[in-house]
């Protein structure tokens, strides 16, 4: 579902059926004929805004919403909330840097109504100390209740950007178990919400 | 706008306990040192996974009387309590902790269990 | 319910009501007149045979077993078995040292038969690596499946030789919470059975 | 007389869940070498009393194909698969764990997910 570099893309292929490849901004840049080639060479491609302006984001959708898929990264919640509005296709880990989980109720049911994903990727989880683990782990129980009681599409992902970083669709499930979410949730999580969102791109 | 989440309803909000404890040690404890203690203590014990569930949390601490508060979920309550039972020691010195009470609002706490250590 | 030095039974007694010192043999010896100075100074004694010879186990219950509560902490099954059958008052933490619960089912219906106390101490959990507390943890809490599933009179002490060592009634609890007990169970682990277990001493 | 405890009645034994899984990683690992790193892992993950209530066990470490058996609670097979998730290095090699399947069985585990592995 998002995966970050041509070696984590090689290795996911053998596990997933399908595969998005995430090209990320920075340090890629909106160049047309970059954006073609990796669509070429990947086929599904998504961009994957890291900490973007708001007027980023309005470039973006603009200029790229009908071949790419959306997806914004951000600690602001201002961005968030703006991508949100705009109708951005996922929201991956708000909460990665923060000291909440950051989304709320208000911008949860905007989620639902916008029908912008949110994405709960183990990447962050991989480096963080014990601290900050039990914190982020908390952050995103607290996002899977939201996501859950406001009906808001949601995927469990990788986020790999090195082939280490890629896991089984079943080992990311436990991600969705850990947070508590029940068997067929987390499955879900992992095909028929992903399948839904990629329908966008024909 | 701000950056920080509203608050959210009632039924998504984290449900706590606080707990009223009392530092026993060699040498008295510094607050930053008892929330160090009781994380890295906690970590241990229940795992990342455990403690993102317990969600302890120091409150204050009282280096004067070495007691303090610490809010958890209140589903965990003796889990955090345990993790604070096998506490033998910090940084070479013998510590233990005892708790002295449980509450479900830190006014409570204070007038039943932390009274009598001068705190109001 | 069970203290094993001066300092630990002071400072127990702030806590508990009633507070049993345990003379432990080894290192203690058994002297008549020792023992009684130990009655006189601590009211309750008890005495804590530490990895006993079955001979010893048999004497000791001979000679003290109308002044003294019997208590028999081994890790050898042969040993515990023996002590049971012979009636002694407890058998305390037959899990230390092994790489079991150290009782299983014929022995957990003969000490609900013949009246023997299983007791779960902390101490062997204070100085514990993860690796060995994880371990001791499991076999305590199949011990306790034991005792609740035959009926086995119970309870819950810190052991405690140092003050250090000693826990409010309310932090051993938390133990046999964690080990699965119903708070009721936990409470009864500090107060009705060890009361049950003073009635002998008159 | 034996000092061991006699096999306990099925209703008191415990339920086991058997867990193939590969280890991909810079440089081979030696069997010692998995146990330490899971152990670690899932005593970091789950601390010491989700540990004690997951039950880890490295049953099997074939080095030559990198893939082994952990036995594990029935109840707490996703809460070790998370672990295992968890690792990204040992010794300062980089290391990729991945589950291959469940069973309640060794013998068809072997067969299920291990065979294509030279395992029978």
């Amino acid at each position: 579902m998002d995966v970050r570099s041509e070696e984590a893309f090689k290795l996911a292929s053998e596990w997933f059926d399908k595969v998005v490849y995430s090209y990320e901004i920075p340090p890629g840049s909106l160049d047309k004929h970059v954006l073609r080639e990796n669509r070429e060479r990947y086929g599904k491609v998504a961009i994957a805004l890291i900490n973007p302006k708001p007027s980023m984001v309005k470039e973006v959708l603009q200029r790229f919403r009908q071949s790419y898929l959306i997806y914004v990264e951000s600690s602001d919640l201002r961005v968030v909330r703006y991508s949100i509005e705009r109708g951005v296709d996922a929201i991956i880990s708000p909460w990665a840097g923060r000291k909440d989980q950051g989304i709320d109720h208000v911008l949860a049911r905007l989620m639902a109504r916008k029908n912008v994903a949110l994405g709960f990727s183990l990447r962050p989880l991989l480096y963080a100390d014990p601290y900050t683990r039990a914190n982020l782990l908390r952050f995103m129980r607290k996002a899977w209740e939201l996501a859950e009681k406001y009906k808001i599409m949601r995927f469990i992902t990788s986020s790999a950007k090195t082939k280490w970083e890629v896991r089984e669709p079943k080992d990311l499930m436990s991600l969705g178990v850990i947070l508590g979410m029940e068997m067929p949730q987390a499955k879900a999580c992992l095909s028929a919400y992903p399948e839904l969102l990629l329908k966008r791109l024909k | 706008m701000s950056d920080r989440p509203k608050t959210l309803p009632p039924t998504l909000r984290d449900k706590y306990r606080y707990i009223a404890f009392q530092v026993i040690s060699e040498e008295l404890l510094k607050k930053g040192e008892v929330k160090d203690m009781v994380w890295s203590n906690v970590l241990r014990v229940l795992g990342e996974v455990g403690t993102s569930m317990a969600k302890p949390w120091l409150i204050k601490f009282d280096e004067k009387s070495q007691t303090g508060i610490i809010r958890c979920d209140r589903n965990y309550v003796e889990y955090v309590r345990f993790s604070l039972a096998l506490i033998t020691e910090y940084k070479g010195r013998k510590v233990l902790v005892r708790t002295l009470g449980v509450s479900g609002t830190i006014r409570r706490l204070k007038k039943k269990f932390l009274s009598e250590f001068g705190w109001r």
